[in-house]
C-alpha cells in the first residue's frame, strides 16, 4: 500500500495535526487551571492555530495543482475544489465560534475544562471535512457520527444545567435512531448493489429497486436529521434552547451547512438514476420545512428557541439548491451557506454577548435594546435583514440566486411557496427589530462593552453581511469551482 | 458458516438462505424500534438502539457472505458500525448520568423541560 | 389685432400680483390697482371692438372670424390643445359686455366691500374671474372653453364663499361648484366624443376663418367623417355638452346652485350670477350654432322645451320670494332661459327677411346684451338697498324712494326695461326673441309672451316692495338709509346705456331711419340684417306688459295690501311651495345625502376596512391561531420525535413507491 | 461610471458624511446639502436630455452603461434612462428636497432610513437591469418599516407592519414574475431594453408563459400602485407615517408601482398586456371610484388623502392598461402631478396636525383665519387635486381621458366614462373637506392660538406649489418628453395584437 496517499488528505492532515497541538497545549501548559494567563493562551492558540490552517488549506485553492482534484484509497477519500472551499467556509465558521466562545470560557465554571471545548469542536469538524469528501459510504458514515458524537458532550457542556443535559439527550437519542436507520439503509444500498464506493453506485442503481428507493429514504432522513429538515427536525428546538449559546451558534450553521452539501453531493453523485424520486422527496420536505418552521417561530419567546426554528427554514431554503441538482444550484448553495453562516453567526454573537453580560435571552428583554446599545442592535438589524433576505444585505442576494436556480431547474410553484414564506420569515425578524427599536421599556438592558475578541467576530461578520452579496467576485469564484462534482 | 449450515440442513431438514438473516434483521431493527418507542427507562431506550444497529449489521454481514463473497466490505462495515455505536451509547449513558444526577431517576418521561 | 392677448394677460398679471402681495397693500391701493387694470381691459376691448366692426367684411358680405393668437399648449396624440383668441362679432360683444360690467363691478365694489375683510382677495378674484370669462369667451376652441369654464367656476366658488365665516355661504358655494361640476361631466364626454370622431377641438366650422399669421393652423375639424361614423355621434356630443351649459347658465333641474349663490357679496352676484358666467351656457350654444342647426336640428327641441320650462318656472318662483336678490336671480334665470328658447327655434342660418328661421340667433344674443346692462344695473341698485338697510328681506324696505332718489330711478328704467316697455333696451331684443318663437312655432310665442307678463308682473311686485308701500319705518330710524355717489354712478351709466340702446334699436326697429342695428353687426351668418319688429307681436307683448304692471301696481302699491293677502289666503300652498321653489333643494339633498353619501359611500368606506383588510387581517391571524394549534407537535417528549421521524420516513417510501 | 450613478452615489455619501455628523446643525447642513445637489443633478438631467433629444439623440435609453456585476447569472449594472425616468427622477429629486425641509426637527437615525429610501427610489428609476431594479425597489420598501414604526404616530406598529409585509408580499410575486421574464426570454440577459427588442440573446417570450408572468408582474408592482384590492395598506400606513414620509411614500414610493407596470409589464409582456389588459382594467376602473367614494365619508384628513391617492393611483394604471400613447402618457403625467400635490397635501396635513394634534375633520374649524398660509396651501392642494385648470392636475386628466377615449369600443368606452365620473366626486370630497376645516369660524379654543407655518415649512410647500403650478401653466414639454419614450413601447404593444382579446367576455 502506497502511504503517500495520505498526503491527498492534508485539509484532514493538517487539522488533525491542530487537534493534537491543542492536545498537548492542554495537557502540558495548563498545569495550573486558576491562573488567567494560560487560558489567555489557550484561547488564542486555537484560534491563531485553526486560522493558520485554514490559510493553508485556502492556499491550496489559490495555487490548484492539476484540476485540483484528488482522489485516496481507491476512491474512498475524494476532494475537490468546492470541496475544499466548503471545508474552508466551515473553518471561518468555526473561527468565529470560537471567538465568540472566548468571553463565555474565561467564566470561572469553565476553566477547568476549556481544552475540552476546543478540541471537541474540531473534532466534529475533522468529521465533518470527512463527510465532504468521502467516497464511500462508510466514509460518510464515520465522519456523521464523528461529526455528531463530541457534538453531544458539547451540549451538554454545562454540566450541572439541566436543560443542557436534556437537550444533550434529546439530541443523541434521536441521532443514535436516525443513525440506526441510516445505517439500516446502507445496508440496503450495500445488498442491493454489493459495493458502496459513490464512483460504482451510480451505474448500479435503478429506480425500479424497491429496496434502493427505501435506502435513498432512509439516507435523506439520516442527514435530514443533520440538516433538521421537517419531519426530522422535532430535536432542534429543544437542543438549541438547551445548549449553550455558543455551542446552538456551532450546531446552527457549521453541521447543518456541512451536511447539506454533502447531502446535495451525494444525491447528485451516487442517486443520480432517481432523481425524479428525489426530487418529489426534497420538494415535500422544503415545503414543509420552511413553512412549519416559520409557523413554529412566530410565536417563541426565547430567543435560542426563535433562532432554531428559523434556522430550519432557513434551511429549507438552503436544500433549495438541491433541487434538480445543478451546478448553478450547487453554487448558489455554497453561496447561501456562506451568506447565512455570517448572517446567523452575528445574530448569535449578539445574543451570546448579550446573555453573557445580562443572562436575558427573552426576546422581551430586547424591548429597547437600541436605546441602551445602538451599536449591538444596529448590527443585529443588518444581520437579521439579511436573514430575511433585505437588500442590500447579502441574504437579498443568496435567497435571489437560490431561488433563482430552483426556478431554472423547473420548480416554479415550490419557489413561490418559499417566496411567500419569506413573508412570514420577514414579519418575524421584523418582530425583534420591533422590540429592539419600536417598543418602549422602561428597564431595558443595561449597556455594557463586549470584549475585544466578541467585537472582532462582530466586525467580521457585519462586513461580510453587508459587502458579502454587492462583492460579486465571491459567488463569481464559487462559480467558476463549482464545476468539480 | 457452511458447516452450520449444513449441520442446520440435517438436524432440521431446512436449507437456511439469505431470507432467514434478512427476516432476523427486520425482526430486530423493528423490535429495537418498538422497544425505542415505548420503553420508559432511558437504558432500556439505548439497548432497544443497539438492536436497531445491530440489525444493520446483520444485514452487512450476511449480504457480504451471501451475496458478494469475493470481497470483505460488508463485514468490515459491520466491525467500524459496531465500534462506533459503542462510541455512541458510551456518551449517550454519560449524559444519561448527568441526567441521573439532576433528576435522581432516568424515565424518559422526565426530559420535558423543553418543549413548544 | 396682437394686443388682444393683453385683455387676458393683464387681469391674470393683476391676480397675480394681488393675490402673492395683497397682504402688504392697502386696501385702497389694491382697490386702485384692480380697477386700473379693468379700466385698460375695458379701453383695449372697445378697441378690439372698433376696429373689428369697422375692418371692411369679406367678399360675402359677412364679418371675418379672426384668429390673431394660437398656440398649441398641451399635445394630446393626433389632437391639440390650443389657447388662443378667436374673434367673430359674439366673442366681441361678449368682451364689450363683460368689460363694461367688470369695470362698473369694480368702482361700485370700492364703495359697496369698503373696510370689508380681505378687500385685497376680493379684487384679486375679480381680476381672476374677468380674466377666466375673456377666456372663455375668445376660445378657439372647446377645450379651452372647457379649461376657463372650469375657472370661472372656481372663481366664482371663491366669490361666492367670500364671507367663509357664514355656513350659508360656504354652503352656497360648495353647492355652485358641485352642480356645475356634475353637468361639466357632461360638457366633458360631450367634448371627449367630439374630439374622437371629428379629430379636432377647434372652432373651424365657423364662418370666414382667418388665422393671423405666426399662429398654428386649427386641426381641420372632419365633421363629414364623424357624420358618416354615426348621425347621432354629433347631436349626442352637442347634447351632452349642452348639459354642461345649462348646468352654468342655471337651467332647470341644474338651476338650484344660482338662488343660493346670492349669499356671495351683491356686486359679484351682478358680474358673474347676472351679467356675464351665467350667460357662459348661452354663449357655448351659440358658439357650436353652426353644428347644432345643420347636423343636429331633431335635438332642437331639447334646448327649447328645457328653456321654456326653465322660463315658466323660474317667473313663477320669483312672484314668491321675499329675498330681492332671490327675486332676481329667478328672474335671471327666466330671462336666460329666454335666450335658451331663442336659439332653440332657429331652423337656418342663413339670414335675412325672407329667412325668419334665423332671427332667434340673434335675438338671444341682442337679449344678453342687453340683459347684461339692465340685470346688473338691477342687482347693483339692489346692492344699494341692501348696503342702505342692511337686509335682503322685503320687510325691511319700503318706501325708500325718498332715501335712494338715484337708485330707485335707475331700478325703475331697468324694470321697465325687463318688463319690454318699447324704447327700453328690454323691448327690443325681448320682442325678437317672441318674433322668432312665433316663425317656429305660435303655441311657443304665446308661451312666452305670458311669460314675459309674469316677468313684468314680478319686477313690478319687487319695485312696489321696495319703494312704495308700507315703510319699516323704526329700522329707518337706527340708521336713515343713504347712498355713496361712487355706487351710484355704475348704476347711471348701466340705466344710461339701456335707455339709449332701447330708443335707438326702437326707433330704427319701427323704421323711424335707416340705420345700422344689432342685427347688422351680429346675426346668425355675419351677414348684415335690419331689425323690423313685427307690429302685431310688438303690440300684443306690449299691451300684455303694461297690463301685468298695472296688475302689479294695483296689488302691491298700497300702504296695505288686501288684494295680496286676500291671494295668499286664496291658496296658501301654492304661494307655500313656489317660496319653497317647489322644493327641488330638498330634492338634491335627499339623493346626495340619503342615497350617496349614506346608502354608498358608507358601506363602501365599511367594505373597504372590515371586508377588504379584513381579510389580510385575516390571514394575520389565521397564521397565527394555526402556529398556537400546531405547537403539540413540539411536545417535547423524545419518542413522539422519533415516531414522527419514522412516520416521516414511511410516509416518503411509500409516497415514491 | 457615468453619471447617472451619481444619483446612488450621492445619498450614500450622505448616508455615510450623517454616520459622521455631529449635533442637529450638521445633520441639517448634510441633509440640505446633499438633497439640493439630487435635485440640482435631476434638474441637470433633465435638461441634459432635452438638448441631446433635440441633438437627435434617437436611442430608446440615453447615457446607457453596463457593467458585468453577476457574470455566471448574466446579471449586470446597468443604467440609463429615458424620457419617463428622467421625469420620474425629477419628481423624486423634488420630494426628497421638500421633504428634507418638511421634517426639519428629526433626528439621525430618521434621515439616515429617510435617505436609504431615497438612494432605493432614485436607483430604481436608473436602473434597466430586472435584479437592479428588484434591489432598489426593495431597498425603498424595508426603512418604511422603521420610519413609521419609530417615527409614526397613532397605531403606528400595526400600519408599519402591515403595509411591509403586504408590499413585500407582492414582491414575492414580483420576483416570481422577474424569474418568468428572465428565463422565458432564454436566461442570456436582464436587459430590460434587451429583452424587449430580443437582442442580447433575448428571445420572444412564448405567449402562453406571458400569460402566465403579465399577472404576477403587474400585481407585484401593482399592490406598490395602491391597486384595488391590494390597497388596503395604504390608508393605514399614510394615516400612521410621519409627514415626510407620506410626502416621500405617495408622492414617489406609490410611483414605483406604475412606473414598473409599465416598464416592465406592458414592456416586456406586450401580447400578454394585450390579452389580459382587461382584467385589470376593470379592476383599476373599479377602484378609481371607489376609492373616491370612500373619501367622501373620512373624517380623519390623511384617510381622506390616502383614499384620494388610491383613487388617482387608481387612475395611473387604468391609463397605462388602455395602451394608447396618449393615455400612458397621461399617466406620467399623472404620477408626476399626483407625487406632487398629494406630497404638498401630505405636507401641509403633517403640519396642520403638528399644530392642532388632531386630524379630525369634525374638530377641526376656521383655519383660514388662524393658519392662512397653511390654509391657502391647504386649498391649492385640493384645487389641484380636483383637477382645476392652471393645476397640474387637470393637465395629466385631460389627457388621460383623450388618450383613453381612442378605444372606440364600448368595453373601454363605459369604463373611461366610469372614470371620469370620479373627478365630480373628487370635487364633492374635496371641496367638503375645505369647506368643513378651513372655513367657519373655530370654535376650539385650543386652536385659538395656533403660529402659522415655520420658515423651512413654507420654503418646502412654495417649492411644491411652485412646481404644480409651472406643470398646470406649460405641461407642453413635459408632454413631449414623455410620450417620446412612451411611444416606442405602446407601438411595441400595438404591433403584437390586437387590443380586444380573446379572452374578454365583454367585447
Amino acid at each position: 500500500m502506497d502511504y503517500s496517499q495520505f498526503l491527498y488528505m492534508h485539509d484532514e492532515i493538517s487539522l488533525i495535526a491542530v487537534i493534537v497541538i491543542l492536545f498537548l497545549a492542554d495537557l502540558f501548559l495548563c498545569g495550573d487551571r486558576k491562573s488567567g494567563t494560560v487560558s489567555k493562551a489557550l484561547s488564542l492558540l486555537p484560534v491563531g492555530l485553526l486560522a493558520l490552517q485554514t490559510a493553508y488549506i485556502a492556499s491550496a485553492l489559490l495555487c490548484p495543482c492539476g484540476d485540483g482534484m484528488s482522489e485516496a484509497f481507491g476512491g474512498m477519500y475524494q476532494n475537490t475544489p468546492v470541496m475544499t472551499l466548503v471545508k474552508v467556509v466551515l473553518n471561518v465558521g468555526t473561527i468565529i465560534v470560537f471567538l465568540m466562545a472566548d468571553s463565555w470560557m474565561k467564566r470561572p465554571e469553565n476553566q477547568i475544562k476549556v481544552g475540552e471545548f476546543y478540541m471537541l469542536t474540531l473534532s466534529t469538524l475533522l468529521g465533518m471535512y470527512y463527510m465532504i469528501s468521502s467516497g464511500h459510504f462508510l466514509m460518510f458514515f464515520i465522519g456523521l457520527e464523528l461529526a455528531s458524537i463530541p457534538m453531544t458532550a458539547l451540549i451538554a457542556y454545562t454540566k450541572n444545567n439541566q436543560e443542557s443535559a436534556e437537550a444533550a439527550a434529546k439530541y443523541i437519542l434521536t441521532a443514535l435512531f436516525s443513525s440506526g436507520l441510516l445505517l439500516y439503509g446502507i445496508s440496503l444500498v450495500y445488498g442491493t448493489c454489493g459495493t458502496m464506493y459513490f464512483d460504482e453506485l451510480a451505474a448500479k442503481f435503478s429506480p425500479a429497486d424497491t429496496l434502493q428507493l427505501a435506502a435513498l429514504v432512509l439516507f435523506i432522513s439520516g442527514i435530514g436529521f443533520k440538516i433538521s429538515l421537517v419531519p426530522f427536525h422535532l430535536w432542534t428546538a429543544d437542543t438549541y434552547q438547551g445548549a449553550p449559546t455558543t455551542v446552538t451558534g456551532y450546531l446552527s450553521v457549521i453541521s447543518k451547512g456541512a451536511a447539506a452539501f454533502v447531502l446535495f453531493t451525494i444525491l447528485v453523485k451516487v442517486f443520480q438514476p432517481m432523481v425524479e424520486q428525489w426530487n418529489t422527496i426534497m420538494l415535500w420536505i422544503i415545503i414543509f420545512s420552511i413553512t412549519v418552521a416559520n409557523l413554529f417561530a412566530v410565536r417563541q419567546n426565547n430567543i435560542k428557541r426563535f433562532m432554531a426554528f428559523s434556522a430550519i427554514s432557513q434551511a429549507g431554503y438552503l436544500v433549495l439548491g438541491v433541487m434538480g441538482g445543478t451546478a448553478q444550484g450547487m453554487t448558489s448553495l455554497v453561496y447561501y451557506l456562506f451568506v447565512y453562516m455570517v448572517a446567523n453567526l452575528g445574530v448569535f454573537l449578539i445574543i451570546n454577548v448579550t446573555e453573557q453580560n445580562s443572562g436575558k435571552i427573552n426576546i422581551s428583554d430586547y424591548n429597547g435594546f437600541y436605546q441602551s446599545n445602538p451599536k449591538l442592535s444596529f448590527i443585529m438589524t443588518l444581520c437579521l435583514f439579511s436573514l430575511a433576505g433585505i437588500p442590500p444585505f447579502a441574504g437579498f442576494f443568496s435567497k435571489f440566486f437560490i431561488f433563482m436556480a430552483a426556478f431554472n431547474a423547473g420548480f416554479p410553484v415550490l419557489v413561490f411557496i418559499a417566496l411567500v414564506n419569506t413573508v412570514i420569515s420577514l414579519y418575524y425578524y421584523l418582530l425583534i427589530v420591533k422590540a429592539m427599536y419600536i417598543v418602549k421599556n422602561d428597564a431595558p438592558i443595561a449597556p455594557f462593552r463586549s470584549d475585544c475578541y466578541t467585537k472582532t467576530a462582530i466586525a467580521v461578520c457585519a462586513l461580510g453581511v453587508v459587502l458579502g452579496g454587492i462583492v460579486s467576485c465571491i459567488y463569481g469564484y464559487i462559480d467558476t469551482l463549482s464545476y468539480g462534482l | 458458516m457452511d458447516r452450520l449450515n449444513e449441520l442446520i440442513n440435517i438436524i432440521l431438514g431446512i436449507h437456511v438462505d439469505m431470507t432467514w438473516f434478512l427476516v432476523l434483521s427486520a425482526l430486530m431493527m423493528f423490535i429495537g424500534i418498538y422497544g425505542f418507542l415505548t420503553r420508559r427507562n432511558t437504558l432500556a431506550i439505548l439497548i432497544s438502539v443497539e438492536l436497531m444497529l445491530n440489525a444493520a449489521d446483520i444485514n452487512f454481514a450476511a449480504f457480504n457472505r451471501m451475496l458478494f463473497p469475493e470481497g470483505q466490505e460488508g463485514y468490515i462495515f459491520a466491525l467500524f458500525s459496531i465500534a462506533i455505536s459503542a462510541a455512541e451509547t458510551a456518551i449517550a449513558i454519560a449524559v444519561m448520568i448527568n441526567i441521573y444526577r439532576n433528576l435522581k431517576n432516568n424515565f424518559v418521561a422526565n426530559l420535558d423541560k423543553l418543549k413548544w | 389685432m396682437e394686443y388682444t392677448i393683453l385683455i387676458l394677460l393683464l387681469p391674470f398679471l393683476s391676480f397675480l400680483f394681488l393675490g402673492l402681495a395683497g397682504k402688504w397693500l392697502s386696501h385702497r391701493a389694491s382697490g386702485m390697482i384692480g380697477t386700473a387694470v379693468l379700466a385698460v381691459i375695458t379701453i383695449l376691448s372697445y378697441c378690439t371692438a372698433y376696429e373689428y366692426f369697422t375692418a371692411d367684411r369679406c367678399a360675402d358680405g359677412a364679418y371675418a372670424t379672426l384668429v390673431p393668437y394660437n398656440m398649441t399648449w398641451l399635445p394630446l396624440g393626433n389632437l391639440n390643445f390650443d389657447l388662443g383668441i378667436l374673434l367673430d362679432p359674439i366673442s366681441v360683444m361678449m368682451l364689450i359686455v363683460i368689460t363694461t360690467v367688470s369695470f362698473m363691478v369694480h368702482i361700485y365694489s370700492f364703495g359697496y366691500m369698503k373696510g370689508e375683510r380681505g378687500f385685497q382677495r376680493y379684487y384679486a378674484f375679480l381680476s381672476l374671474f374677468t380674466m377666466s370669462m375673456l377666456g372663455l369667451v375668445v376660445a378657439t376652441n372647446i377645450f379651452q372653453m372647457y379649461l376657463f369654464w372650469e375657472l370661472v367656476g372656481v372663481s366664482s366658488y371663491l366669490l361666492i364663499g367670500f364671507y367663509y365665516t357664514l355656513p350659508a355661504a360656504v354652503a352656497a358655494s360648495k353647492k355652485a361648484f358641485i352642480v356645475t361640476r356634475f353637468a361639466d361631466l357632461g360638457f366633458l364626454i360631450g367634448i371627449l366624443i367630439f374630439g374622437y370622431y371629428t379629430g379636432s377641438f377647434s372652432f373651424d366650422f365657423v364662418n370666414n376663418l382667418q388665422m393671423a399669421d405666426g399662429t398654428t393652423p386649427f386641426i381641420p375639424c372632419a365633421i363629414d367623417k364623424a357624420v358618416a361614423a354615426g348621425g347621432f355621434i354629433i347631436p349626442t356630443a352637442l347634447t351632452l355638452m349642452f348639459i354642461g351649459g345649462a348646468g352654468k347658465s342655471a337651467m332647470f333641474p341644474l338651476h338650484i346652485w344660482l338662488p343660493d349663490a346670492m349669499e356671495g357679496p351683491t356686486p359679484v352676484s351682478a358680474l358673474i350670477h347676472a351679467a356675464t358666467m351665467v350667460v357662459a351656457g348661452v354663449y357655448q350654444v351659440a358658439r357650436l350654432f353652426p353644428l347644432w342647426v345643420t347636423y343636429a336640428q331633431d335635438w332642437m327641441p331639447v334646448i327649447i322645451w328645457v328653456g321654456v320650462f326653465t322660463a315658466f318656472y323660474a317667473a313663477s318662483v320669483a312672484c314668491a320670494q321675499s329675498d330681492i336678490k332671490r327675486v332676481l336671480a329667478f328672474s335671471t334665470i327666466s330671462q336666460i332661459a329666454f335666450m335658451m328658447v331663442a336659439l332653440g327655434v332657429c331652423t337656418e342660418i342663413t339670414t335675412g327677411h325672407e329667412h325668419e328661421g334665423s332671427i332667434g340667433y340673434m335675438a338671444s344674443m341682442f337679449h344678453l346684451f342687453t340683459h347684461a346692462m339692465f340685470k346688473a344695473c338691477l342687482f347693483l341698485g339692489a346692492g344699494c338697498i341692501i348696503h342702505a338697510v342692511h337686509s335682503n328681506e322685503m320687510e325691511a324696505m319700503g318706501g325708500l324712494r325718498k332715501y335712494l332718489p338715484v337708485t330707485h330711478v335707475t331700478f325703475l328704467i331697468s324694470c321697465l326695461a325687463i318688463s319690454g316697455i318699447p324704447f327700453f333696451s328690454g323691448f327690443s331684443s325681448k320682442d325678437e326673441i317672441i318674433t322668432a318663437c312665433m316663425a317656429y312655432n305660435p303655441a311657443v310665442g304665446y308661451i312666452m309672451t305670458a311669460i314675459a307678463a309674469m316677468t313684468a308682473f314680478y319686477m313690478f311686485r319687487l319695485y312696489y316692495g321696495i319703494f312704495w308701500g308700507t315703510e319699516n319705518r323704526k329700522l329707518h330710524e337706527e340708521h336713515t338709509p343713504h347712498e355713496e355717489s361712487i355706487m351710484t354712478m355704475p348704476l347711471v351709466v348701466l340705466s344710461i346705456i339701456t335707455v339709449g340702446v332701447g330708443v335707438y334699436t326702437t326707433l330704427a326697429g319701427f323704421g323711424m331711419f335707416e340705420g345700422y342695428s344689432f342685427g347688422s353687426l351680429i346675426s346668425a351668418d355675419g351677414h348684415d340684417y335690419r331689425i323690423h319688429f313685427d307690429t302685431s307681436v310688438a303690440s300684443l307683448s306690449t299691451v300684455i306688459a303694461i297690463c301685468s304692471i298695472l296688475l302689479a301696481t294695483y296689488i302691491f302699491k298700497g300702504e296695505t295690501q288686501p288684494v295680496a293677502d286676500k291671494m295668499y289666503a286664496a291658496a296658501p300652498r301654492l304661494h307655500c311651495w313656489a317660496y319653497k321653489r317647489f322644493y327641488m333643494d330638498e330634492v338634491y339633498q335627499f339623493i346626495t345625502h340619503r342615497i350617496i353619501f349614506a346608502h354608498v359611500s358608507r358601506p363602501i368606506a365599511w367594505f373597504d376596512r372590515h371586508v377588504i383588510d379584513g381579510f389580510f387581517n385575516f390571514l394575520a391571524w389565521g397564521t397565527h391561531a394555526l402556529s398556537f394549534n400546531i405547537r403539540t407537535l413540539q411536545s417535547g417528549r423524545v419518542q413522539q420525535y422519533a415516531l414522527v421521524f419514522l412516520i416521516g420516513v414511511l410516509i416518503l417510501i411509500l409516497m415514491i413507491l | 461610471m457615468n453619471f447617472l450613478s451619481l444619483f446612488v452615489l450621492i445619498p450614500l455619501l450622505m448616508l455615510f458624511s450623517l454616520w459622521l455628523a455631529k449635533g442637529q446643525k450638521g445633520i441639517r447642513t448634510v441633509m440640505v446639502v446633499g438633497s439640493s445637489a439630487l435635485l440640482a443633478l435631476a434638474v441637470a438631467l433633465t435638461v441634459k436630455f432635452i438638448s441631446d433629444r433635440a441633438g437627435g439623440a434617437a436611442e430608446e435609453m440615453l447615457y446607457t452603461a453596463s457593467f458585468v456585476w453577476f457574470e455566471p447569472l448574466h446579471i449586470s449594472y446597468s443604467v440609463g434612462v429615458d424620457g419617463i425616468s428622467v421625469v420620474m427622477l425629477l419628481l423624486s429629486g423634488v420630494i426628497v428636497f421638500t421633504g428634507t425641509f418638511v421634517s426639519w426637527d428629526m433626528c439621525k437615525e430618521y434621515f439616515l432610513w429617510f435617505t436609504l429610501l431615497s438612494m432605493g427610489v432614485f436607483g430604481f428609476f436608473i436602473s434597466i437591469d430586472l435584479f437592479m431594479m428588484f434591489m432598489f425597489y426593495e431597498i425603498a420598501l424595508i426603512p418604511m418599516y422603521l420610519l413609521i414604526g419609530v417615527w409614526g404616530s397613532g397605531h403606528k406598529e400595526y400600519s408599519a407592519m402591515k403595509l411591509t409585509l403586504m408590499l413585500m408580499g407582492a414582491s414575492a410575486f414580483l420576483m416570481l414574475g422577474i424569474f418568468g421574464i428572465f428565463y422565458g426570454a432564454g436566461g442570456q440577459t436582464m436587459n430590460v431594453v434587451d429583452i424587449a427588442n430580443h437582442t442580447g440573446g433575448a428571445q420572444i417570450i412564448e405567449f402562453s408563459k406571458q400569460c402566465i408572468w403579465f399577472p404576477f408582474t403587474f400585481v407585484g408592482f401593482g399592490v406598490l400602485g395602491a391597486m384595488f384590492p391590494f390597497h388596503t395598506w395604504s390608508p393605514d400606513g399614510h394615516a400612521s407615517a410621519p409627514t415626510a414620509v407620506s410626502m416621500l411614500h405617495a408622492g414617489v414610493l406609490m410611483k414605483l408601482g406604475g412606473y414598473g407596470c409599465f416598464r416592465v409589464a406592458i414592456y416586456l409582456l406586450p401580447e400578454a398586456a394585450n390579452e389580459l389588459s382587461w382584467i385589470f382594467l376593470i379592476l383599476t376602473a373599479t377602484g378609481v371610484v371607489y376609492g373616491a367614494l370612500s373619501a367622501c365619508v373620512q373624517t380623519d384628513l390623511k384617510y381622506l388623502n390616502a383614499y384620494s391617492s388610491v383613487s388617482h393611483c387608481g387612475m395611473v394604471l387604468f391609463a397605462i392598461l388602455m395602451l394608447t400613447t396618449t393615455a400612458s402618457t397621461g399617466a406620467i403625467l399623472q404620477m408626476l402631478s399626483h407625487g406632487l400635490m398629494t406630497a404638498l397635501f401630505f405636507a401641509v396635513i403633517g403640519m396642520i396636525y403638528h399644530r392642532a394634534h388632531t386630524r379630525d375633520i369634525r374638530q377641526l374649524n376656521g383655519l383660514m383665519r388662524i393658519v392662512p398660509f397653511l390654509s391657502v396651501a391647504f386649498a391649492i392642494a385640493g384645487l389641484a387635486n380636483l383637477g382645476l385648470p392652471g393645476l397640474s392636475g387637470f393637465v395629466a386628466e385631460m389627457t388621460i381621458f383623450v388618450g383613453s377615449f381612442e378605444n372606440a369600443d364600448t368595453f373601454h368606452r363605459v369604463f373611461t366614462i366610469m372614470a371620469t365620473t370620479s373627478i365630480v366626486v373628487a370635487a364633492v370630497y374635496i371641496l367638503r373637506m375645505i369647506g368643513k376645516i378651513l372655513y367657519g369660524v373655530n370654535l376650539n379654543p385650543e386652536h385659538a392660538k395656533l403660529h402659522d407655518a415655520h420658515w423651512e415649512e413654507r420654503f418646502a410647500v412654495i417649492c411644491l406649489i411652485v412646481c404644480i403650478a409651472g406643470i398646470g401653466l406649460a405641461p407642453g414639454w413635459l408632454s413631449d418628453v414623455i410620450s417620446d419614450s412612451v411611444a416606442p413601447v405602446i407601438d411595441n404593444v400595438k404591433s403584437v395584437g390586437h387590443l380586444l382579446s380573446q379572452s374578454n367576455p365583454f367585447k
